[in-house]
């Protein structure tokens, strides 16, 4: 049953849902960039770039405590944080590649250990996803599988049609719900017809014939050329919708403090470096290779999933101009 | 010279580095002297001001403190020959960074207090008090330290209070129509 | 901007007395400018620097008379050249004095009106020919070299001191003129009194002191065995020249007029009184000379001390 | 976790009066790694310090904070009795409750809370300390002494009497300096050399001194206690150990007519020459630049006179390598040469005074030699131009001391003293002469100096003019001096037949150059400069190196002596001991870390810093680190400031102590 | 006279220019490569998407033959030098690709015992402009796409460099836009001021971009990284933002080169170059310090004077 939603009610559909005291997050002119942030009314949707962060610090944010302790009479008392506070949330307006990052994450997440500072937000978040577009020549998601119209990992999916309304797919019962919620914002119909999507430069990718490689080049002259220019910092880590990786700090001091988690990057010198002063990724060629290797062979190895989204953030952002999707093009080719 | 006895509302926390051949002798002497200055001042001693690094300053900013005093050896005095001297440049140099970034530079004071100037240890310490409480606890680092990325508490953004009564939710959806 | 290629050009403020009892030295240096491709534009609407009296009686006008010429001179391109020590030395000052003291700078731009030009260089015409110009370069030049000629080179007060204001040469030991002298061909002498004192405008009110001094300046020179003096000063050279044979009325014989000489011991001397006429040429009458100018256009008539003969006897007319 | 005990001091009622110290005993008890805290009458009495050390055995305490009175008070005293009870001594802090608080503060409550916040952040400083251990350094006990002049000769004889061994250094082929040149001194006009010359005899008949003339300093490394000085010998073309000094050598040379440089120029020797007949060595050298034989290659006459065959034209320079452990810096001073400004210099010259052009204005220590019964003229002053005797004599103080516009800002302090005398040596010498000064101030502070300046105006004859002289020149035989009388406000003239100059006293050439090789700092004059102006009079910045005598700054024999003698009982003050032990509060390089950016050598006022390599096992270079010397190091912290990744850091002041102490603010 | 006059300032730089020093570039770094006066040269070679380009360090004649020089080469590539970031200068002489800009970090990393000028042979740039971030890349820099830096650049020729690539030419009446904002933010009352920086230091991630490309930030152990003590909190809160950046900006003061990459590679666009900017102006004020092409014996915080101004210290 396609519903059609036009730009208008979309914001109003955000206006409702900040008065019913969930938290709406969307893309959001901040000073002069535009990040996910807590939007406050609908006329705080930007929708014609792509934010320069992903959203996946909705789920997993920059920065949480995890626990706070102190020294009392010579015993430490810890406190846990109360996660049943975490708010209802709403998602609006991410593009495939950036909604689709919990599909691949979720894995990871309740793997071995349950990151249940992860699961609490995402059992209590609805994600509405927006078919793209735009895109630019950094963009690949076509190539690792994904597409401007991926639903994977939207509740709700909209596309966006050429009269500037949207048409409506209710991709999970929680999709379902919001709309049901909301029903009078909705409409029925065909709707006009959708706007084209832009074509992407980089060729599709064999995925497995990518990882077949990997698997033959641990060592490669190919790192080392890469290496010779990444300067390690952790720019593309951190942008990325699905790098997921984090280090644990104690903040104040040994009696009264803060345990909290953080993003980290497998880019940095620091990342593996041992108590004991020794580090097995001692050089950034090491480093890179495990950024590609943990995205194209480790995690598909465990999960059956690629850690890439194809958003191109990371070639946008990279200080020495990096290319990915160059890089796997030219893998790919053999 | 303060008379101590008087009760303020509002007692800032005031942190001294100083160095310890020249101003914190100078301090001492104030003692011996039984002169009588506010007891907000906490003094953290250093071989010179050569070793007083700008982090400590921010440091002690960020814990709390609402006025930051740095004083050390006249130029010329330093047991150490030239720390004084570099620490002149250094926080020269930092002090415009401070202004920069919007610190009022009333709450950090300079000051050469020699072995011999407990006086003079006595007038720094009460007026840079006495100008601290007048302006005020520091807001600017205290509030920052509490401050956290949006998505660290997602929801604390959410005011409780507004929390919907139907008749307005319901008011606005019919406004939609 | 390669030197050398580039052609010099400067502003120029001659001053009262280049226009008036000092002219020889405007046309012979406008002449020698001339001669050595020099450019030289006079600053519209110029007037009197103060002198040498005007800071004494009121300083916030002597520094405004200054002040609003610089500002004038500014609107002429090219450093500020400048005959007249006298007025080289007040404008040096003025712009030394407004530099240092910042209130004073503000009553000045009040009374002017406008800023005070201090960065507008301040040139003496010696520094232009032996630096700018470049004593090689002038050597170079020289057409008819002043050989034979022996000049006693006199400074005066105002050209180097105070030190830190014209910054021109050693305060109290130079030797700008000299250096200049030897490029032209001819022989600086060396002589006691080139630094001392002509007296300058007591010249109207006291001119007893006038003649003092200027004749001790004299004998010192005759006495080094010199055949003319040099000067850079208008107010010198009407000091030495025109009041040369008051100054022998006077005083005659030689050695029994030297100041105050308290501790005294008897005075050297013996031989026969010298009386010579010296005749006192600017320093651009000379290098104009050398650059082969005719004479006729240097102002040799006017003055009162006739240099001719000398000229003539050293085969330089 | 460790086991602090705080000690919280009443001081009889001194601290007690204002602050309630058992509660602060008591909320000291209750921080964080506290173990035992109690309170006390007196902590620094012998019962307060049993209790310490009790405390520590019976609650294994492993630092220990007393709250009392200022560390610089009683902090020896406290570590000293943790030192007893076993523990380190640098774990033992206080914390100053008294003359910063109980002294400071009238408000119980205030006073109280303020004590409680001290003794925090004092624990924190003990909690973060380490235990640190005094530093040793061997003591190399012999002693280097650069300079052979009154200065150099009187250090040398101090420590050398003491039992040491010590080298000297002498740059021309005799020592004696500038003393020896003198005619008489004052203020009591005894015989310079009658009293110099045998202290120049006693370092040559020293056993424990080796002297090395006509030799230079070519490189200094080490620190305290361990220096190596490469020690250059100028070639002196006469073989030491076989010149017997008979002289014949320099009677036979041909070329006679060479300005004696110890003359000042005004006397003649020859091209192989001793400097003066009292020289010691007695040894001739020859002046190769003068020297026929070196010159032309023909004559060899004195070789061919030797009887011993002394006399080597092929020897060369030669270098020697010495271990010493102290150096004392005598290297003296020389008179401003004051014709036109030299090149390069901020110093401006005095072409106005014809001083080098006129022959017979001439400069003091050209009037000693005339005046000097030793000097060219036997002791008559004789002027230089026409050998006249001069009728009258102009001097001149001040010519260039204590002149700000010609570059010198200092009194050369010893040209008062020195004029006066000069002016009652002609008088007694030329009894109808007439003596004129021309002065600023006549400074006369010190024993017996003013008497001897008033006996040169009073009794003496001198005629003392205030004011400055601003030109000479010549005229016929005379020289006319225009100068200026303040005090009758006039202009006066002068005609002298001889005019003295009291230049200003400068550092020896190459001062600059010799501090560079030692690593010690000098001022804008190249005057070497004391590690405190008040307190540290004699001792350098750099360790192990001693001041003696001008090379400093401006003084006459009395102070040079007083400071030689100074100079050398530091030496024997450091030679007490084998090994230095030093305070451990230095600094450290962490070598992992440190990427030899050698910011911290740039900053560090001691020369403590220097560049290491790193090498792997197959002896490539790593890297360059920074290396602190321990015995050098000064402790200031400075360099732990300035390095920007703290992989430098000063023990005792830890930026890990130092955090924690602002994390309790 | 006038100081604009014998420049040679047109209103857009063609792709011709930089073309000419592309080749002039290759003709060198093969020449160097091929009579073996260096093992390698760091340079630019395009990228994959339109007018973009990438450091590369190139060891062989044949990809010596691809290095470009375009506007899109952005890099200071100073950074790949020193050893203790990257050390791409292994054994023997490098060349390196320098823009005026790259020139003043060589020299202060000279002065800072990082290199030695006999190690390196430099292929100097004169160098109109590069491209801003986010601006259309057309391969023409014009007024448009100018990089803020560079609208103020005093350094387009890169004096003291063995060769230099390019004739001088610049692009006429640019605006001083980075003046500007620092005007503006240093006429903001305080309090203003503080929220300016505030707003932008939340928004840092730490991801470390600005500190990785900074050919100062050669230290090892970064103190943002030490946890023992730990001076700056090293999670991206506001706090330790806040410090963090402050940290840094003193850290570089009086040694900072104004490449401005920092400012270029942060994902969050936070303008860290004003805060490099503001401390160079004030040790040029202070002490009359500029960081120069040549290197020298120290930095304006490594040494003093004994009348250093002191007005602020009671």
């Amino acid at each position: 049953m396609p519903q059609i939603i036009t730009e208008q009610n979309l914001r109003s559909l955000i206006d409702l849902l900040v008065k019913e005291a969930k938290l709406v997050v969307g893309p959001k002119l901040s000073g002069s960039v535009v990040l996910y942030e807590p939007l406050t009314a609908g006329s705080d949707l930007t929708l014609d770039a792509l934010p320069r962060r992903s959203s996946k610090e909705l789920f997993f944010p920059i920065c949480e405590d995890i626990l706070s302790y102190k020294r009392e009479n010579g015993a430490m008392k810890v406190a846990d944080v109360d996660r049943s506070k975490f708010p209802e949330t709403v998602l609006i307006g991410p593009p495939p590649c950036d909604a689709g990052s919990p599909a691949i994450l979720d894995a990871v997440m309740s793997w071995d250990y349950k990151d249940e500072f992860y699961l609490e937000r995402r059992r209590k978040s609805t994600i509405v996803g927006i078919a793209c577009t735009k895109g630019d020549d950094a963009c690949f998601c076509r190539a690792v599988g994904l597409a401007p119209d991926a639903e994977a990992g939207s509740d709700l999916f909209l596309t966006p049609l050429k009269d500037g309304s949207y048409s409506c797919k209710a991709v999970t019962e929680k999709g379902e719900a919001l709309v049901a919620a909301h029903l009078n914002l909705f409409a029925e119909g065909a709707g006009a017809e959708p706007v084209p999507f832009v074509d992407q430069a980089v060729e599709k990718l064999d995925l497995v014939k990518i990882k077949k490689w990997l698997e033959e080049h641990f060592e490669d002259p190919l790192w080392e050329k890469i290496a010779d220019i990444c300067v390690g910092c952790g720019a593309c880590a951190f942008i990325c919708p699905a790098c997921h990786c984090f280090d644990i700090n104690d903040e104040g001091s040994t009696d009264d403090g803060v345990r909290r988690k953080h993003w980290d990057a497998c880019g940095f010198s620091k990342f593996t470096n041992h108590a004991s002063g020794h580090n097995p990724r001692d050089v950034q060629n090491k480093r890179y290779r495990n950024r590609i290797m943990h995205k194209f062979k480790y995690y598909d190895d465990k999960f059956g999933k690629t850690l890439c989204t194809g958003c191109g953030r990371c070639i946008r952002a990279c200080p020495v101009g990096i290319d990915i999707a160059d890089i796997l093009a030219q893998i790919n080719r053999g | 010279m303060h008379a101590e006895h008087i009760k303020h509302d509002f007692e800032p926390k005031i942190v001294a580095f100083v160095c310890t051949w020249c101003t914190y002798a100078g301090a001492d002497l104030a003692g011996t002297s039984r002169m009588q200055y506010p007891s907000n001042v906490r003094v953290l001693k250093f071989p010179c001001t050569g070793r007083i690094d700008p982090v400590f300053i921010l440091r002690a900013f960020q814990k709390g403190a609402d006025g930051v005093l740095v004083s050390g050896c006249h130029p010329g005095d330093c047991h150490y020959m030239a720390g004084n001297f570099h620490a002149r440049r250094r926080f020269a140099a930092f002090r415009a960074l401070l202004s920069f970034v919007g610190v009022d530079l009333n709450r950090l004071q300079f000051s050469w207090v020699s072995a011999a100037e407990g006086g003079k240890w006595v007038d720094v310490v009460t007026e840079l008090t006495e100008r601290v409480r007048t302006m005020g606890p520091m807001p600017e680092f205290k509030e920052l330290e509490h401050e956290e990325q949006w998505s660290t508490f997602a929801g604390a953004s959410v005011d409780k209070s507004t929390v919907l009564n139907s008749p307005e939710l319901k008011e606005a959806y019919d406004s939609i129509g | 901007m390669t030197p050398g290629k580039k052609r010099l050009s400067y502003s120029y403020y001659p001053g009262c007395s280049l226009h008036a009892s000092g002219r020889e030295y405007d046309i012979s240096t406008r002449a020698l400018f001339k001669a050595l491709n020099v450019g030289l534009k006079e600053v519209p609407d110029w007037f009197c620097c103060g002198a040498t009296p005007a800071h004494n009686v009121d300083e916030l006008l002597s520094l405004s008379l200054c002040a609003k010429n610089l500002s004038l001179a500014e609107e002429v391109e090219g450093d500020l050249a400048v005959a007249c020590a006298a007025c080289f030395s007040r404008l040096k000052t003025t712009q030394h004095h407004l530099k240092e003291d910042d209130s004073k700078r503000k009553q000045v731009e009040v009374a002017i009106d406008g800023p005070a030009a201090l960065n507008k260089p301040v040139k003496h015409i010696l520094e232009i020919l032996a630096r700018e110009y470049g004593l090689a370069k002038l050597e170079e030049s020289v057409k008819k070299p002043l050989l034979g000629l022996k000049v006693a080179a006199y400074y005066g007060c105002l050209l180097t001191r105070p030190p830190e204001v014209p910054e021109l040469d050693d305060c109290e030991d130079p030797s700008i003129m000299e250096d200049l002298l030897r490029a032209l061909g001819a022989e600086p002498v060396k002589w006691s009194h080139r630094m001392e004192c002509c007296g300058a405008n007591f010249t109207l009110s006291r001119p007893g002191v006038v003649l003092k001094l200027s004749n001790a300046i004299l004998e010192s020179a005759r006495f080094a065995g010199a055949d003319c003096i040099m000067v850079a000063c208008p107010l010198c050279h009407g000091n030495l020249d025109i009041r040369q044979k008051e100054i022998k009325d006077a005083y005659g014989a030689p050695d029994s007029t030297l100041f105050g000489n308290i501790f005294g011991s008897e005075l050297h001397g013996g031989s026969a009184p010298d009386q010579r006429d010296l005749p006192i040429f600017y320093v651009t009458q000379l290098a104009a000379l050398a650059m082969g100018v005719a004479s006729g256009s240097l102002g040799f008539e006017s003055v009162i001390t006739d240099p001719k003969p000398l000229l003539r006897d050293k085969q330089l007319l | 976790m460790s086991r602090i005990g705080v000690f919280v001091c009443h001081c009889g009622e001194n601290i007690s009066r204002t602050v309630d110290v058992e509660q602060v005993a008591k909320a000291a008890g209750e921080i964080p790694g506290v173990a035992y805290s109690c309170d006390y009458k007196y902590m620094c009495s012998d019962p307060g310090q049993t209790l310490l050390k009790k405390a520590v055995a019976e609650h294994k305490l492993d630092g220990v904070l007393v709250a009392a009175c200022s560390p610089r008070m009683h902090e020896k005293t406290f570590r000293k009795a943790a030192e007893a009870a076993g523990l380190n001594p640098y774990l033992c802090e206080m914390a100053n409750i008294r003359e910063h608080c109980s002294w400071v503060h009238e408000d119980r409550d205030m006073a109280t809370a303020k004590a409680k916040d001290i003794v925090k952040l004092m624990v924190e400083r003990v909690r973060k300390g380490k235990s640190l251990a005094p530093i040793t350094v061997p003591v190399t006990k012999r002693a280097l002494v650069i300079g052979g002049g009154i200065a150099g000769i009187q250090a040398a004889l101090d420590v050398a009497d003491a039992g040491h061994h010590v080298i000297m250094v002498e740059r021309d082929p005799s020592i004696g300096g500038h003393m020896a040149q003198l005619s008489e001194t004052f203020p009591t006009l005894d015989c310079s050399q009658c009293i110099m010359t045998p202290k120049m005899v006693d370092v040559a008949n020293h056993p424990n001194i080796t002297l090395y003339t006509y030799s230079e300093i070519e490189k200094v490394e080490g620190y305290i206690g361990n220096f190596q000085v490469t020690v250059k010998h100028k070639a002196r073309s006469v073989d030491e150990s076989k010149c017997t000094g008979c002289g014949v050598c320099m009677t036979k040379c041909p070329k006679k007519k060479i300005p004696n440089e110890f003359d000042q120029g005004h006397g003649m020797r020859p091209a192989i020459y001793v400097p003066f007949p009292q020289a010691v060595p007695n040894t001739p050298v020859i002046d190769r630049e003068n020297c026929t034989m070196f010159q032309s290659g023909k004559c060899g006459v004195c070789a061919k006179v030797c009887g011993p065959g002394a006399v080597d034209y092929e020897q060369k320079d030669t270098f020697t390598v010495e271990d010493v452990g102290a150096i004392v810096v005598a290297t003296g001073f020389k008179l401003y040469t004051i014709d036109r400004k030299p090149e390069g210099s901020p110093i401006q010259g005095y072409g106005e005074f014809g001083y080098g052009t006129i022959p017979d204005i001439i400069d003091g220590m050209t009037f000693e030699r005339l005046a000097s019964a030793s000097g060219p003229t036997g002791g008559k002053i004789l002027r230089p131009s026409d050998g006249k005797e001069p009728k009258q004599v102009v001097f001149i103080q001040c010519v260039g001391s204590r002149a700000r516009e010609k570059g010198i800002s200092y009194c050369s302090k010893v040209c008062c003293m020195y004029t006066a005398k000069h002016t009652m040596l002609y008088h007694h010498k030329v009894h109808d002469g007439q003596a004129y000064v021309f002065f600023m101030d006549a400074r006369t502070p010190g024993k017996g100096y003013d008497e001897f300046w008033r006996r040169a105006v009073e009794e003496e004859e001198a005629v003392y003019i205030r004011g400055m002289v601003s030109r000479m020149y010549q005229r016929g035989d005379k020289i006319v001096v225009m100068g200026s009388d303040i005090q009758v406000g006039t202009q006066v003239e002068i005609e002298a037949d001889l005019v003295v100059l009291a230049t200003a006293v400068q550092p020896q050439d190459g001062a600059d150059l010799l501090a560079q090789k030692l690593g010690i700092s000098y001022d804008k004059y190249n005057f070497y400069s004391e590690a405190h102006a008040k307190l540290k009079p004699v001792e350098c910045a750099t360790a192990g190196i001693y001041l003696a005598g001008a090379c400093q700054g401006p003084k006459d024999i009395p102070d040079t002596v007083s400071q030689a003698s100074a100079a050398a009982a530091k030496v024997m003050t450091l030679f007490a001991k084998d090994k230095l032990e030093r305070d451990p509060v230095v600094a450290k390089v962490n070598e992992k870390y440190c990427v030899g950016c050698f910011a911290c050598k740039k900053v560090c006022a001691y020369g403590a810093i220097e560049e290491k390599e790193i090498r792997d096992r197959q002896g490539n270079l790593v890297k360059k680190v920074a290396y602190v010397n321990p015995g050098v190091c000064g402790g200031c912290g400075t360099c732990q400031a300035t390095c920007p990744s703290k992989s430098i850091e000063l023990d005792g002041y830890t930026d890990e102590q130092i955090m924690a102490m602002i994390e309790a603010l | 006279m006038n100081a604009k006059a014998n420049k040679n300032q047109v209103t857009s730089i063609e792709p011709a220019y930089y073309q000419a020093i592309t080749e002039a570039i290759r003709k060198e770094a093969v020449q160097i490569l091929k009579d073996e006066t260096v093992v390698g040269v760091v340079g630019y070679l395009p990228g994959r998407r339109k007018g973009t380009a990438s450091p590369a360090l190139v060891t062989t004649v044949e990809e010596a033959e691809k290095l470009i020089f375009s506007p899109a080469c952005v890099n200071n590539l100073s950074v790949y030098l020193t050893k203790a970031k990257k050390g791409v200068l292994k054994q023997g002489k490098v060349g390196i690709v320098a823009k005026g800009c790259d020139m003043r970090a060589l020299a202060g990393l000279m002065t800072e015992s990082q290199l030695q000028r006999e190690d390196l042979f430099i292929i100097g740039v004169v160098c109109p402009g590069v491209y801003g971030f986010g601006v259309e890349r057309t391969g023409t820099l014009t007024e448009a796409n100018i990089a803020r830096k560079c609208r103020e650049c005093t350094v387009h020729m890169p004096e003291g460099s063995d060769v230099a690539a390019g004739t001088h030419t610049e692009l006429a009446d640019l605006t001083p836009e980075e003046a500007e904002e620092m005007a503006r933010i240093e006429a903001m009352p305080q309090a203003e001021r503080w929220a300016f920086w505030k707003e932008h230091f939340s928004r840092c991630i730490r991801c470390m971009a600005c500190r990785q490309v900074c050919p100062f930030c050669y230290c090892e152990q970064c103190l943002c990284d030490k946890n023992r003590p730990q001076a700056v909190e090293s999670s991206p809160r506001p706090a330790g933002n806040m410090a963090w950046h402050l940290v840094r900006a003193m850290h570089l003061a009086g040694r900072c080169g104004g490449c401005a990459e920092c400012e270029r590679v942060c994902p969050m666009d936070i303008p860290l170059n004003l805060l490099n900017r503001r401390m160079a102006q004030e040790l040029k004020e202070l002490y009359d310090f500029e960081a120069g092409l040549t290197p020298v014996e120290k930095g304006p915080l490594n040494e003093y004077k004994e009348n250093d101004d002191q007005s602020f210290i009671k």
